[in-house]
Parts: structure tokens; C-alpha cells; sequence
């Protein structure tokens, strides 16, 4: 965990709202593991004020990506930035997917800009895990593909794919899947995440799942990021410390 | 390179002015992967109570323009795991150590303190009466005046360490609150705390954070802190410890032009985890500009016709 | 199109929420030419004090992050000129005007609501208890309870114009302020005026404001006064006028929602003098959105569990 | 008086720390008068929060130029504007400089980026008056000649031109002006301001200063502005509405 200052080497817009920008560094590029995400400062004045966290996407040779929606402020002036510019970001932050267990098929389930991470964890598992992915999104133009394999696609508005959510496409096709032998990594909204630990955690099936929320620091010192433990014990865990990883069966979604 | 940045709170000595605000840096265990604490003046610790408490849930911080609230509610140890388990790494940070206290009743501070004094490593106690966030004390004590006499006096009876007040910024009379710790026997004043804020979602019309309000910090209040501390300089002859929106060291120099003795350093840690060494390095620089040998002459050197 | 953006304070009929706060649109000549007054709730007019007043020497503003501090002093033209000269283009207007009265003794409160209650197109006073930029009377008043209540007595004794009450947010119970208001008589309360705060050069040591301290403004503020209005709505029942750090119409329906039956812009009219006009536009909308027939009932729909 | 949204045609740099920008407004071109001035919004976002004023520098067809030094947050990031961007001001303000007196010559002072009005002014005067130009600066790099004619140079540190500062270079020319004849613009920091007005006060010369001073709305609602009378009224001017052009008799500097 340090703060860098890396530079944009392109930065362009791959979906209807969605930027990805990519920057060279060889630390972090080595670094950083899926599921892993940096905080980054998105100007150069005390406005706005806090680092916005986003997750690594990508990771090849000397540089490392990110993919990320325009919302606010923030990612507005995130989206301007262009070759050269320096990117001022405290990596690494969190703890990444545990992709080391014991299964056979990694379930990849991404909601909108939850496809983020995946990219990565793809590249990281190709050869040793077999991969399915399941991507949403409300139209054809917000699912997002890039750097994903062997995918299926659900729309809210049939415009794409399988007509509802991704969580119905992933129920549609378990029978598919053998239960025992798959791992499910998932990240999107928290009803997706919800309705994923639902589903997983009545059939006992190993899941982690990515979760977002409001961050200060991003690395443990402002307590900004409680998340609601399964085992109630008069705490809570870090969302930016203990996660943003986290095994559904460890907390309250 | 010869100038003196050390400073004196009471009996305490500090290599420089800069210290780490309470809540803002933990138990320093975090943030000295970027820095070395020794070269801070003194971190101060998280809030400690008398009992564990969990703390509010979430969503405890949203973003303002140029600040953000917090409802943290105080989430700590408590004081028993605390002297287990964060004394010994704070024994190894090599800085100077002031311990936070915060509670809901006056004996529940002076139990805090009397069973803190003990611990070597903590060199001085910062009373937080202010804390916006915990409903059943903190903001009654912060600007009930008695109360604050009360704490004061009896926190005083059972160390010999030194005491510091952190007073509510939510009051139209800070220097009044200075003086009554003055007189209950602290040896400085820390201001100020966050001033109470709300923000809500137009679309689901609740608020932002769980707790309803938070404490506003950041450079968006930097302008009131420093009015606050001006008057208590004006009108109390107490060392005072300047908090609130310093993201630089400018806006530090500021605040010890208006009459503090030193500054505290909260959310800039957030967003510049080395904000503290660029700050004396930043002082150092300027004392030598202006020609000054040692950094005390730059408190309260305010000009006012 | 079928949104019912009028809304009630008292007596006083708004054919919508938004008004232009005291002093930041003068009598609003200037402002008139970037936009139809007509179509704006109500103007307030710079505070008017019986005597002419020179206002401050400069430098009066600064900017801050996310705000600004200004020390205007109160500078008008005082009543009698105030009725020879200003009150002839305020009836061209065609919006509704009211007026905003700053004193430095109960009794001139009293006077200036006198003389200025036969003036027609006078809709309602404003009292502002509150300036911190006055060193006489101002903050004062704005802290002393029974001022406030004795203020607002002796002006409801002269006038049947609609009197709200602007209030100070410089104190830890604004809602004690909003009901000894209430109790006095007055129709409802504006909540709020801006913080005190300073600011300092580093390099001369003088304050960046000649009168020392400003009062703050703008968006850094629009917590603080939120949390304000919160606290009001939720303790004394009495119309509310939410101010401080409006900038767009999702800040002004923040402040309904969080209780304020109108608000007031102040600093975003010197950036956006259109701002009024755009932020009515944005109200409708939302209303729309939200399927509300009228405005009225976004006013406290707060959800707080 | 309106808000105008104008495209930047470009924005390059002209000194060590200046920039001259151009824009394209057929309206402003032909609407506004040297001395007169825009409040610019230097970001689309809400900081930082006030406008920042600046004097028109010159207006040729259909385009506008300011010139301005960079100074803190708002002229960095007006200093970052490109082609294409828009630029939204409120303009035209103030009064500008009274140019149809009874004079021959017009002696142009200017301290610094003082001398952002004065190209336009001597457009507008060319022909019909003598111009003879002052300009001063801490030194050679910082001496802004763009637009002026017929100058002579100060620098303090006398790396070029005269060695001290500009209101010395003019009291040592004046011998060679006929007083009677001239009119005095000058427009730079105050003490430079108060040494002009000294200086033609005592002599009775005719001179106008364009004065700046912290401005939130530029048009006259805030009374942020005030500057000292001559006459003692129990008023003050303001310097959007009144100035920024003001004849030295009229105020104290
Ligand atoms: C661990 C983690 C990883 C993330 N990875 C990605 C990613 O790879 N790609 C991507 O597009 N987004 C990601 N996000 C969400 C991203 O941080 C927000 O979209 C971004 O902060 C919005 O900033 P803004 O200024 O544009 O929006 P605004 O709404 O203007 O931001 C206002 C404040 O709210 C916070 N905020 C707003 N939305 C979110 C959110 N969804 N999560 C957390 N804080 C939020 C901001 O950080 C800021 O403090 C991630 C969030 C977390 C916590
Ligand atoms: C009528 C008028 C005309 C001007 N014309 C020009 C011009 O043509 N070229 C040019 O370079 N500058 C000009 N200035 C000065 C210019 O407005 C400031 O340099 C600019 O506002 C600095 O903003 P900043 O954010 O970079 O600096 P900061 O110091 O960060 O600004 C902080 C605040 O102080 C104010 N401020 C700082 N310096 C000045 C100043 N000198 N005058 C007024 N306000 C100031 C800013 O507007 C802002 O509100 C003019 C000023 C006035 C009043
Ligand atoms: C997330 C957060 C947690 C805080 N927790 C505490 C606390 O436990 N005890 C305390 O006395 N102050 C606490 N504070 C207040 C800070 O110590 C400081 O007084 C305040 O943030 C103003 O300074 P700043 O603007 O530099 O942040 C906290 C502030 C923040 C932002
Ligand atoms: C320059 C300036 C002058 C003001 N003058 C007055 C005044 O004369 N009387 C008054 O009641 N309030 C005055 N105010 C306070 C505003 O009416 C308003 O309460 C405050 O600015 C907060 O709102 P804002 O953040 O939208 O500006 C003034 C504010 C500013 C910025
Ligand atoms: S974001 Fe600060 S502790 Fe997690
Ligand atoms: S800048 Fe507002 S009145 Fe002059």
C-alpha cells in the first residue's frame, strides 16, 4: 500500500456511459491481485474532496486498467483525463478474490459496471479454472463485455440475451452447472448481491462477492465503510480492510 | 534548518507542531506505512470509552461540497482491549501519544482516565465533550458549560498528565467553554470538533447517513474553526491546539497566526496519507522566510488595527 | 404543467417556494435584467436599518473553499431614503417584495417596521436578528433569546404584515430561537444567516476581511443549515425558510424535504443570476417526477426511521 | 449585460506566467468598450465558487481576447481551456475608459498584467490620438507587450529597459509631454496606482485608473466592492458598477 502516481496511457469510452482507462505501471501491474482496488485522487485541487475508489480491471505486462461509469463529479472528471496525465492513486487497497479453493468452474456474475473486476480475475484464472460468465445489464448498450469470455447476457429489457436480471439468467442455467464443483464470484448493485446470496447460500454453494459502499480513506484508518457481520459479535468489518471481498456467508448484505 | 518548531502544551513537550486528530489515523497503524510517526508531534488516539462500542451503522460518510460528514458514533475497543491490544503497537510508533476519551456521564471519564494514567506510553489526555454524534452524550456536554467544568475538574483530579478540552464548535460562545477549562485546571483546548450537518437522498427523502446528522469536517469549515480559535485567543490565555479543514501547510500557518500552538491534522489524512510530514516540512520553510528562529513566535502573531 | 407551486407563510401567499435572499440581490434592479422578477416567489430586499450605514471599509469578501465570507456592514440607504427612492422601482417589480429590517436596538426594529408598514407594496418583513458582520447589535441579539422574543413581540404590535424571523445559526439550539419566535407572534422563521468565520494572509498577518470576522456562505455551509431547518421542523411547528448554500433545484427540494416551506437564495445569485428562474423549473419537475399535485407536500416528507 | 456561452478559439502562452486567450463572440466584439471587463466562471463545476473577473484585452471582428496571469486555482484552470471549450462570462461590466476628452496624446501606463486592457485601448484610440506606452515589470520576461505601441520598458531588476519601476520611467519621460495635452490610463497594482495619482494629481494631469479589487458578482448586488470617495459622503463606490475606470479625483487609493 503506497501512493503512486502513474500515468494515463489511453482513456476512451466503451459503452454508452463506461470509460477505460489504462496506465502504466509496473508495480502495481505486478502487484495487484483481482479484486483489489485503488483510490484514486480524480483532480488536482482539494475538489472533490475524497479519493473515489475504483477496482482494477486489468492487469498486463507494465500497466493496469479501469473500467468506470460516468456517475458524478468524480467520474466525470476521471473521464477527462488523457495520455500523460498523471493519475494519483493509493494502491493496493483491500483483499481480492480468494481464487486459490478447491473447484473446478469459476461462475463470473456481474451486474452494470460490477463487470469491472472480472476482466482480471478471467485473465488470472484462464488454464487452471474452466469459466463461465454471466453478464446484465438494463439495455444492450450497458452490458459489458470487455475483456470477458464464455458469457451469456441478460437485459432488463430483452434487448439482449435473456429478458431479466443476471441473477435469473445464473438460476436458469444451474441446472447446467454441478453445484459441487463451482465457485461463484459476483459483483453489481446490492439486490443483485442479495438476491446471488440468496440463491448460493440455500444450496451451500462457495460464493464471494464484491461490494461497494461509501469510502473515506479506503485503507482502515476512518471507519467510513462498516459492513454488518453474518456472526453478531458488537462489531462490524471494514468494507475497505476486511473486503471489499467478502464470502456471503460472513455478512449481512 | 535552525529553526525550532518545538512547542510546549503544558508540561508536554512536542518536537513540532503538527499532531493527528482523533478518529482521523486510528491507533497510527495504518497510516505509518506512508509516514514515519516519530517526526509527528503527537498522534492522538481514536476516541476511547469506557465500554466497547460498535459504533453506527452504516452508511456512517457522505461527501460535501469541499467537506463530509461523519457518523462514526464513536466505534472503539473500549478502554480494557484498548490497553491490550493497541498499547503495545503504540509503545513501537516512537511519537507522542495523547489519548482521546470520550464518554456519557462525567464518572465515566474520569474512570477512563484514571485507568489510562497508568499507561506510560500515554503522555496526555484529550477530553472530547463535543463528539456531534452520540446521542446520549456528546453534544449536551459540548455546550452545557457547567458539565464541561464539571469533566474538566474531576479528569484533573485523577492525572497528572496533561489534560486537554476539545470544545464543540456548535455554540456561539467558544471562549467561554475555554475559559471554564482554563479554570477547571486543563492545560489546553483543542478546537474544534465537527459542526453538526445533514444531507438528504431527494429520492428516497432519507437521510444520507444512518444517523440522521454527522459531524461536517474538511476545508469547507477551515473558516469557522479558525474564527473560533481567533476568539478564543482574544479572549483566553490558554494553549490551543487549531483543528478543522487543514489540508496544507499554508492553512496550518493560519491557524497558528490566529493563535494556535498547534494543529491537528483529521480528514486531509484521508486523501493525503503524508499530509502531516509536507506540513512541518512546509512550516520549517516558512519560519525560515519569514526569519523566525523559533516557530512560537508565529502563534497568535496576528496583525488586527 | 399541472404541479401547484404556491405555497402559504402566514398570510403571505407565494405563487411558488423560491425567494432571492436579503442581500444578495439588492433591491433588484440589477438582477431584473437577467430575469423576470415576476416569476420568482418573492424578493427580499438588503436589510434596511433606520440610518443610513456606510457598510465596512474594504476588502468586505473573500472566497473560501465551497464558500465565500463577507462583511458588507449593512451598507443601505437607511428608511427615509429607502421609501424616496427605493420603493418606486420595487413597485415595478411585479414580484413579491419583502422587506428585511436590521437594527442595533429593539426599539429600532419597532421604529423602521412602522414607518415601513404603510408602503403597499411592502408584502412582509423579514427580521434580521441575525447579521455577524455588526458589531453593536447584530450577533447579539441573535444569541439572547429574550431579545429575540422581545424583537419579535414589539414588531408584531405594529404591523399585520406577515413578520418572519431570520435567524442565527450561530448558536447550539436553533430550535429554542424558532419557537420563542413562534410564541412572539411571528408567521415564521428564516433559518439560516450565515456562520461567522475568518480568514488570515499568511505573509502580512492581517485578517483577509477588514472588519476581522465575515459571515460564511454558499455550498460549504448547506449542511450546517440543513441540519438547521431539520431541527426546527422536527421540534417547533412553524413555517420554515430554508437558507444556505442553494445552488440548483435538487439543494432547494434537499431543504424541503427537510422541512423548509420556501427558500431563499443568496450567494448563487452573484455566480448564476439566472439561478432562480431554472431552479423554480427544476421544482415543477421534480414534483412531476414525483407525482406530487403540490409543492406543499414535499415540504417535511422527510423519512426518518 | 448578460450571460454569454463562448467558444474558445485558442489559449496559448504569451510570457512566463501569461496567457492569451481567444474567443469567438460577434456580440461582445462589437458590444463592449477597452477598460470594461467579463466575470468568467472558470469551471462547469461548483468550484471553484465564484466567477473571476477580467478586463477585455482586445477585440478584433468577431472575436474577443483576454490576457491573464496565472495566479491560483481559477486562472490554472482558465489556463487549461482549449479549442472548443465554452466559456461561460457575464459581460459586459463596468464602465471603461473615457476616451473622447480633449486631449492629443494618451499615455498608457501599465504595471504587470496591468496591461491586459491596453491593446484594445490602443485600438480604439489609433488614428485619432497620440500614444505613447509605459509598461513595467520585475523583469525582462514579465514585461507584456502584446498589442502595445510605441513603448518604452521599466524593470526592476533592469534587465530590460529603464532600471526601476514604470512610474519612475514615466515621471523621467515627462519633461518631453506637453501636460496639457495629455491623458493618463493607468492600470496595474495599487501602489503603482498611487504613485500615478500622485503624481498627475499634484500637476493636475487628467488621469483615469482601472482598479481591481476582490468582486463575488461583478453587477452590483453584492457590495462586496467598495472604494473610498474623495469626496467624504457617508457612501462608498463600487468598483463592477462605478469602475473599474475611475478618475484619479474621484477616489483614494
Ligand atoms: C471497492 C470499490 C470499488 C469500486 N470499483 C469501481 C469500478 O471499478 N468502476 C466504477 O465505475 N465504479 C467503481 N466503484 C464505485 C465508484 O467508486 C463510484 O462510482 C464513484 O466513487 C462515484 O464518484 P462520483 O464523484 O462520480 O459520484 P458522486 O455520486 O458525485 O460521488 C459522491 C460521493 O459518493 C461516493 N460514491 C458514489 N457512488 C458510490 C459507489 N457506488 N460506491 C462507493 N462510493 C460511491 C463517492 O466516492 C463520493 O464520495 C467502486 C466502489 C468501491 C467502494
Ligand atoms: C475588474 C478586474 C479586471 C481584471 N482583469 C484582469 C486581467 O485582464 N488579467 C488578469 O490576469 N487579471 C485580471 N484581474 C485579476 C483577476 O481577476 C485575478 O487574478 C483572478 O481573479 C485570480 O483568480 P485565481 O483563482 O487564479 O486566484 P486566487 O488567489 O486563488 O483567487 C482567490 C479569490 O481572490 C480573488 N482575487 C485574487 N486576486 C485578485 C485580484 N488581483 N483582483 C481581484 N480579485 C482577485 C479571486 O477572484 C478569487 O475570488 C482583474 C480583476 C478585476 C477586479
Ligand atoms: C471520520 C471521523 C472520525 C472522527 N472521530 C473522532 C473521535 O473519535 N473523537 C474526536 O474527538 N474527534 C473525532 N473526529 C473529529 C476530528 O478529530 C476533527 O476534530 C475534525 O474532523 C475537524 O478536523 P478536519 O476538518 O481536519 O477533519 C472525527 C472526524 C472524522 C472526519
Ligand atoms: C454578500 C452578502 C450580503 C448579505 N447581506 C445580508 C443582509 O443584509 N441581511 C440579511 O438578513 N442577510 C444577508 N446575507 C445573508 C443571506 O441572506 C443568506 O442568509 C446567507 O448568505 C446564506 O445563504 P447562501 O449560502 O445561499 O448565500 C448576506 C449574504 C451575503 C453573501
Ligand atoms: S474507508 Fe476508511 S476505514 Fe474503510
Ligand atoms: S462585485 Fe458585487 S457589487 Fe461589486
Amino acid at each position: 500500500m503506497n501512493i503512486f502516481k502513474i500515468p494515463v496511457l489511453t482513456n476512451s469510452k466503451i459503452a454508452e456511459n463506461t470509460f477505460l482507462m489504462k496506465c502504466h505501471s509496473p508495480e502495481l501491474a505486478a502487484d495487484m491481485k483481482p479484486g483489489q482496488f485503488c483510490n484514486i485522487k480524480v483532480s488536482e485541487s482539494d475538489y472533490p474532496l475524497l479519493r473515489r475508489p475504483f477496482s482494477i480491471c486489468d492487469a498486463e505486462g507494465n500497466n493496469i486498467y479501469f473500467m468506470f461509469d460516468v456517475h458524478g463529479e468524480g467520474t466525470r472528471l476521471l473521464s477527462r483525463k488523457k495520455q500523460g496525465d498523471l493519475i494519483d492513486l493509493i494502491a493496493p487497497l483491500g483483499n481480492g478474490f480468494g481464487i486459490d479453493d478447491d473447484y473446478d468452474t469459476a461462475v463470473l456474475i456481474a451486474g452494470g459496471i460490477g463487470a469491472a473486476p472480472f476482466p482480471y480475475l478471467t485473465r488470472i484464472l484462464k488454464g487452471s479454472k474452466k469459466i463461465v460468465t454471466y453478464i446484465g445489464g438494463r439495455s444492450s448498450e450497458l452490458v459489458l463485455k470487455y475483456g470477458l469470455e464464455n458469457f451469456s447476457t441478460a437485459t432488463d429489457d430483452g434487448s439482449e440475451g435473456f429478458q431479466g436480471n443476471v441473477v435469473q439468467l445464473f438460476e436458469s442455467k444451474f441446472e447446467m452447472l454441478k453445484s459441487s464443483d463451482i465457485k461463484v464470484f459476483a459483483c453489481g448493485p446490492n439486490p443483485m448481491l442479495r438476491a446471488v446470496k440468496n440463491f448460493c447460500s440455500e444450496r451451500g454453494i462457495n460464493c464471494e462477492v464484491s461490494v461497494e459502499c461509501a469510502m473515506a480513506c479506503g485503507f482502515g484508518i476512518c471507519q467510513g465503510c462498516p459492513i454488518e457481520k453474518s456472526e453478531v459479535d458488537g462489531s462490524y468489518l471494514l468494507v475497505c480492510k476486511d473486503g471489499p471481498v467478502f464470502n456471503i456467508n460472513d455478512i449481512v448484505i | 534548518m535552525s529553526t525550532d518548531l518545538s512547542i510546549e502544551i503544558g508540561s508536554l513537550k512536542l518536537k513540532n507542531p503538527v499532531m493527528l486528530a482523533s478518529g482521523t489515523v486510528g491507533y497510527g497503524n495504518e497510516i505509518s506505512t506512508f509516514m514515519d510517526l516519530s517526526r509527528i508531534g503527537a498522534i492522538v488516539t481514536k476516541s476511547v470509552s469506557l465500554k466497547p462500542r460498535k459504533g453506527n451503522p452504516p452508511q456512517r460518510i457522505v461527501e460535501t461540497p469541499s467537506g463530509m460528514l461523519n457518523a462514526i458514533g464513536l466505534a472503539n475497543v473500549g478502554v480494557e482491549e484498548f490497553v491490550k491490544s493497541k498499547i503495545p503497537f503504540l509503545e513501537k510508533v516512537h511519537s507522542t501519544v495523547i489519548c482521546n476519551i470520550a464518554a456519557s456521564s462525567v464518572e465515566e471519564y474520569v474512570e477512563c482516565a484514571r485507568i489510562l494514567d497508568y499507561e506510560e506510553v500515554i503522555k496526555g489526555f484529550e477530553i472530547n465533550v463535543s463528539c456531534p454524534n452520540v446521542k446520549e452524550g456528546g453534544l449536551i456536554f459540548g455546550n452545557d458549560i457547567n458539565a464541561v467544568g464539571r469533566i474538566t475538574e474531576k479528569v484533573r483530579a485523577v492525572t497528572d498528565k496533561p489534560v486537554i478540552i476539545k470544545l464543540s464548535p456548535n455554540t456561539s460562545n467558544i471562549s467561554e467553554f475555554a475559559k471554564t477549562a482554563k479554570e477547571g485546571g486543563a492545560d489546553a483546548v483543542s478546537a474544534i470538533n465537527t459542526l453538526v450537518g445533514t444531507s438528504f437522498d431527494i429520492y428516497t427523502r432519507k437521510p444520507k447517513i444512518k444517523n440522521v446528522t454527522g459531524g461536517l469536517s474538511g476545508p469547507a469549515i477551515k473558516p469557522v474553526a479558525l474564527a473560533k480559535v481567533l476568539e478564543i485567543s482574544r479572549c483566553v490565555d490558554i494553549p490551543i491546539i487549531g483543528i478543522g479543514g487543514i489540508m496544507n501547510w499554508k492553512d496550518a500557518v493560519e491557524f497558528m497566526i490566529c493563535g494556535a500552538m498547534a494543529v491537528q491534522l483529521g480528514t486531509v489524512n484521508f486523501i493525503n496519507p503524508t499530509a502531516a510530514i509536507e506540513i512541518i516540512e512546509g512550516i520549517n520553510n516558512y519560519c525560515k522566510e519569514m526569519s523566525v528562529s523559533s516557530v512560537k513566535e508565529i502563534v497568535a502573531s496576528y496583525h488586527i488595527q
